[in-house]
């Protein structure tokens, strides 16, 4: 490994962040730039599954698919979009904060950002609640014969559809949830590194690409929220 | 169909045998000429566009053949002629049941006359098979919630294996059986032997059993549509798509009533997912297909004492 | 990604008024969800979903501007290939059995 | 002018610092960051894993010597296939060849001192270790008897088997391989070494990156579907449940828009091996570079339009099939016009047989009949008679064992100097090259035959007829297995008896041969400068050493 170090110490005097095997900053940067959007177009085929499920079986089933999905609520539905979207503001002042080099600002931009992550995540949870005091987890327990419309006479939908909006509603938004806990992680370390001042105006990769990951989260959840809250309400 | 199937098969033999030995002779006769000896460099040579364009463009005109000769076979495969006898098929693990029309029932093995079109309607109960019958070049994965279709005609009497060509468990090289392709006589003989009513009187009962017709009239438009003659016909829907009343729409109105309404109809009708079973599902749609053809299905109607005052034809289908 | 397409990229102020542009979407399309339009409600929700979602791409991944026309090209094939997925199934699914 | 050439038949003294001898505790192979190592621990965990999987391979084959099912019982045969067809494809065939050779070559080949991410690269083989032992798990604990595509509702209704502990082995596995092909393509479009523009990269160089676009794009999805498949059986969610609605065929639909593409990412690394192997033992350029180039680029991106063409009898609609297999005939040109261009590569050459250039040739042959089967297989009226029977077995053995290990042995035996240092022994090789080639028809033609006659796929008994293709089969195989066993034990040999060879033994165009055997720990001391074409064997031939000088 004296190779190693010998290159190592050469280019300490450098940047202690430039890794040996790259040239110059720049090119390291442009790589963790390309791999981290790379990374985001996995993780786009990752969802784009679970859309390709949804939007088969709405089709198929849009009657039982509308008549579930109005057993989701708009309020929290929409209250949590909002949330997000914030989020994703305080996660572009972050990024600017640490090109500026405001270390204090940057931080509490990070821990903004973790607090409106949990909001969501406890909204979500509270949604998760209320799906398993109304049965409609799917499952042995699960029940759908109480549907009304609004003249109050019951839809008859076969529950068995409704089952199936409500797997794949569990399914995306439960893997959803597991990448914003993900990203809630991934800032908390960001902002203990920040904190200790690791990023610099020349250095502060981390931050720009974990901002991606939550703008992808965004973006999912931006989709999520029309498809599965609000399909045929007007009716 | 068999014929056909190896018609083409031999075309493919004779194209890719002779590709084949275009590329091994050119590889062997290249490697040997050109093989390594002291005083003899390679030749440099860039490559050429024309010969690269020649040799995508060629190939993909003889491959443009094999398509659209299989796709015309497999397009006749998949369209049953309109005179098939009809024949229910119900997989499950690891066996195969067979319901014909006239009632006759068997287990893994399949009587047909011989020069009859015969047209499979065929479910699943649990996991995906497949029936497959090599000797006439026909498969078809059986699939639980739904019907697939498949049909053959049987030239040459004798027996036929049948195998399970889709992986469906412990037993599944042992799901197999026979088709028994007999002499018309013959056939009419073996299809005496049985007891049994046709299938879709059976239909017709659970039709009534189950309370069908109180809403599905035959005589007027009741709560739900009319099923007279609806076989096969399109379906104009709430929503403003049209449908093909085929098998699988009376199967899935029946268990998923809410799906596809009906245009003009409510979505009253309840589901029967779990009440009845993959036979007498067959048995009620093998009676809502009777009824699209109106003289034989309604004498048969009329021979049918009636038991509730107005319970002829009628399935739900909304 | 870069630099220069760093400091060439909006100013606070912007980028605040792009997060009021997204919320004001949001409560477009929750709005547009009780409004009968027929085939329509779907189309537009995707819709507005889709410009919010190329908002975000563009203004806070700051894929516009990037210096780099590669992080476009990495979008947009994953997009792409994501119709393909869903264009090819739906060939399939819309074809099927009821003609 | 290139300052870092070190002319060729110069042979390094054994004592000079390599990978190899750069430490020599556990930890500094556990925790290398270096993509040389990392190929080595790959290396030897896909060969164990590719003699587990032939192992199941051997038990399949001696269960069919007889027409009973009498060797084993009947779940016990299930889970042994499955247990084959999920070693070989997701622990063996997919990493094969990019973790193995394109770890090691692809930052030798551009001029760059390791992968873009060393870490993440070392986290590519943890992950892989991961499923590996979850798999072993699995197989002690009483194994999976789905097949490795894992159809629902068997798996997810019907089964009792391991299928949650499977599909999380499949899943981690896909990570590993998805970080691989990520780490390739930041590799490759950001660490070239200066003047190596794209139309100079090696021909291997643009298979792999081919590759890992699929890896990219098409692995996600299978993840998210075995993940689906165990939210079902764990959770109840019933995504793929034809009782609540859903459709099984979705699942087909979603497995295979990875599992397609999948095969290419078998087979595209190991036409860039032999790209590698025509050019040199030919001393020529590859005939029409671009066109073989873009060929790889074109299957990949082709690759994922054609994946219903596995379910023309699943009940997919008419139109639908018909589409799918129009398309799939477009795969078919790229392929074809490899096999002309490399064919077209000889002609004029001087043409060497050494072992490598035996498996070319191998490969040539044995791709040809798989790729020309897969067309039977893409024509709809031939398909619904042969699919799912050992036709279709027959195929894909042709053209992942036929083609992917063909090309992976070759480029073994070609680079092996490279990665040991040593030569390996010709005439072993060459006689094992001759038993794959022979011990390889032996097994499968009867398969193409067997196939068409009738005898369904994963059987366990089958009608006494079929018996004697079955027995030619595994007659073949037990020749193939020798085949198999030989190159092992010989380049174990090797290491320690074989001749020490020189940076360059072949005379080979490519910047991974101006580097030391073994290379040194940063590969070159300092960066090269390319300023030539590739496979420049005119000029090689003419000076009488690689580079352009």
């Amino acid at each position: 490994m004296s190779d190693n170090q010998a290159i190592a110490v050469e280019h300490e005097a450098h940047n202690p962040a430039l890794l040996h095997h790259f040239s110059s900053e720049q090119q390291q940067k442009n790589a963790a730039s390309l791999g981290m959007w790379l990374f985001l177009v996995t993780e786009i085929m990752f969802f784009g599954g679970m859309f390709c499920a949804y939007l088969i079986y709405r089709v198929q089933h849009f009657n039982a698919f509308a008549a579930a999905s109005q057993q989701l609520s708009i309020k929290l539905g929409a209250f949590n979009t909002a949330v997000l979207i914030v989020s994703s503001v305080t996660v572009v002042l972050a990024v600017k904060a640490a090109e500026a080099g405001k270390r204090k600002l940057l931080v509490s931009y990070l821990v903004v950002t973790v607090l409106l992550g949990m909001t969501f995540l406890v909204v979500k949870g509270f949604e998760y609640r209320e799906k398993f005091e109304k049965h409609h987890v799917p499952g042995p327990t699960f029940n759908f014969t109480d549907t009304f419309d609004d003249n109050g006479k019951q839809i008859p939908v076969n529950p068995k559809e409704a089952e199936l909006f409500f797997s794949i509603y569990f399914a995306m938004t439960g893997m959803h949830a597991l990448h914003m806990i993900i990203g809630c992680g991934l800032f908390s370390v960001l902002a203990v590194f920040a904190w200790k001042g690791h990023y610099t105006p020349g250095y502060y990769t981390p931050i720009e690409n974990a901002g991606l990951y939550w703008h992808l989260v965004d973006i999912i959840w931006i989709y999520l929220f029309p498809l599965l809250y609000l399909i045929s309400r007007h009716s | 169909m068999a014929g056909q199937v190896d018609a083409l098969y031999i075309y493919l033999l004779l194209v890719s045998g002779v590709m084949t030995m275009l590329i091994f002779v050119a590889v062997t006769v290249l490697a040997i000429k050109y093989r390594r000896m002291p005083g003899r460099d390679a030749h440099q040579i860039e490559g050429s566009t024309i010969l690269e364009i020649t040799w995508s463009i060629i190939p993909f005109f003889v491959m443009l053949t094999f398509f659209i000769w299989g796709a015309v076979i497999y397009f006749k495969e998949r369209t049953p002629p309109a005179d098939s006898t009809e024949v229910y098929v119900v997989a499950k693990q690891w066996m195969w049941k067979i319901e014909h029309m006239e009632g006759q029932r068997e287990i893994n093995e399949l009587h047909v006359p011989v020069g009859q079109n015969v047209k499979l309607i065929m479910t699943s109960q649990d996991v995906i098979h497949s029936f497959f019958v090599p000797a006439f070049r026909i498969k078809q994965d059986v699939l639980p919630g739904r019907y697939t279709t498949l049909w053959f005609k049987a030239t040459v009497p004798g027996r036929y294996h049948l195998f399970c060509a889709e992986y469906c468990g412990t037993m599944h090289s042992g799901m197999g059986g026979d088709i028994v392709v007999m002499e018309p006589q013959d056939y009419a003989q073996w299809m005496a032997g049985g007891p049994a009513a046709p299938l879709q009187d059976t239909g017709k009962q659970l039709f009534a059993t189950l309370g069908c017709s109180t809403c599905h009239r035959s005589d007027v438009q009741g709560r739900g549509p009319n099923l007279q003659g609806i076989y096969n016909k399109p379906v104009l829907l709430e929503d403003g798509r049209t449908v093909i009343a085929d098998e699988n729409y009376v199967r899935e109105s029946i268990l998923n009533p809410t799906a596809k309404i009906v245009s003009g109809f409510k979505p009253v009708m309840p589901t029967f997912q779990g009440i009845v079973s993959d036979e007498q599902l067959n048995a009620l749609v093998a009676y809502v297909k009777s009824l699209a053809q109106p003289p034989a299905g309604t004498a048969a109607l009329q021979s049918q004492p009636a038991a509730a005052p107005p319970q002829p034809q009628n399935t739900q289908v909304q | 990604m870069s630099e220069h397409e760093e400091h060439a990229s909006h100013s606070i102020g912007f980028s605040l008024l792009i997060g009021a542009g997204l919320l004001v979407l949001t409560a477009t399309t929750v709005a547009a969800a009780f409004v009968n339009l027929g085939p329509f409600n779907p189309v537009i929700a995707l819709l507005i979903a889709t410009i919010k979602a190329t908002l975000v791409i563009l203004f806070f991944m700051h894929v516009k501007g990037a210096s780099e026309k590669l992080t476009g090209a990495v979008v947009v094939s994953g997009f792409f290939f994501f119709a393909i997925l869903i264009a090819l199934s739906m060939a399939d699914y819309l074809t099927r059995s009821w003609r | 002018m290139a300052s870092t050439v070190i002319p060729a038949n110069q042979a390094p003294a054994s004592t000079t610092t390599n990978y190899l001898n750069n430490g020599h505790s556990l930890k500094s192979w556990l925790l290398t960051t270096d993509h040389k190592r990392i190929a080595v621990l790959y290396l030897i965990s896909v060969t164990v894993f590719f003699f587990l999987g032939g192992f199941f391979a051997m038990l399949i084959r001696l269960e069919l010597l007889t027409p009973e099912g009498d060797l084993m019982q009947a779940d016990t045969y299930n889970k042994v296939f499955t247990m084959h067809g999920m070693i070989m494809v997701f622990f063996f065939l997919i990493p094969v060849v990019p973790a193995v050779l394109g770890n090691f070559l692809i930052p030798l080949m551009i001029g760059a001192k390791d992968l873009a991410f060393p870490r993440i690269n070392l986290l590519s083989w943890y992950l892989y270790v991961i499923g590996v032992l979850l798999i072993s798990h699995v197989m002690l604990t009483g194994g999976v008897d789905t097949g490795w595509t894992f159809y629902s509702p068997f798996s997810t209704e019907y089964t009792n088997t391991k299928i949650v502990e499977a599909g999380l082995a499949a899943f981690i596995a896909g990570f590993s391989s998805i970080f691989t092909g990520l780490n390739f393509i930041v590799t490759i479009h950001r660490m070239r070494a200066p003047g190596l523009t794209w139309n100079r990269l090696p021909l291997f160089v643009w298979a792999n990156y081919a590759t890992s676009i699929i890896m990219i794009l098409g692995t996600p999805v299978v993840a998210i579907t075995i993940v689906l498949v165990a939210v079902e059986r764990l959770f109840h969610l019933g995504i793929f449940d034809p009782r609540l609605g859903g459709d099984p065929l979705l699942f087909q639909h979603l497995f295979w828009f990875y599992s397609h593409p999948a095969v290419y990412i078998m087979i595209l690394p190991s036409m860039g091996v032999i790209s590698e192997l025509i050019t040199c033992f030919s001393r020529k350029r590859v005939f029409g570079y671009n066109f073989v180039a873009l060929s790889s680029i074109a299957i990949a991106v082709i690759g994922f339009l054609v994946w219903a063409h596995h379910m023309f009898v699943a009940g997919i609609s008419l139109y639908a099939a018909m589409i799918f297999s129009f398309l799939t005939f477009f795969v078919g040109v790229p392929s074809a016009v490899k096999v002309f261009n490399w064919t077209a590569t000889l002609y004029r050459g001087s043409i060497s047989y050494a072992t490598p250039m035996l498996y070319a040739f191998g490969f040539i042959g044995l791709f040809t009949i798989g790729g020309l089967t897969g067309l039977f297989l893409a024509t709809l009226g031939i398909d619904v008679h042969v699919t799912d029977t050992y036709f279709v077995v027959a195929h894909f053995h042709y053209v992942m064992v036929g083609g992917v290990l063909m090309g992976y042995l070759g480029g073994m035996h070609f680079w092996w100097p490279k990665i040991s240092g040593r030569m390996y022994p010709e005439g072993w090789a060459k006689l094992s090259a001759l038993l794959v080639f022979v011990g390889f028809n032996l097994t499968f033609f009867p398969q193409f035959i067997l196939g068409y006659v009738g005898m369904p796929r994963r059987y366990w008994q089958y009608p006494p007829e079929f018996q004697v293709l079955n027995v030619l089969s595994t007659a073949g195989a037990s020749v193939l297995a020798v085949g198999y066993l030989l190159p092992m034990i010989y380049l174990l040999w090797s290491l320690k008896y074989g001749p020490i060879a020189d940076a360059n033994p072949w005379r080979a165009a490519g910047l991974e041969w101006q580097a030391a055997s073994p290379p040194t720990t940063f590969n070159f001391d300092e960066t090269p400068v390319v300023t030539w074409e590739a496979y420049n064997y005119d000029e090689i031939d003419a000076n009488g050493h690689g580079g352009s000088h």
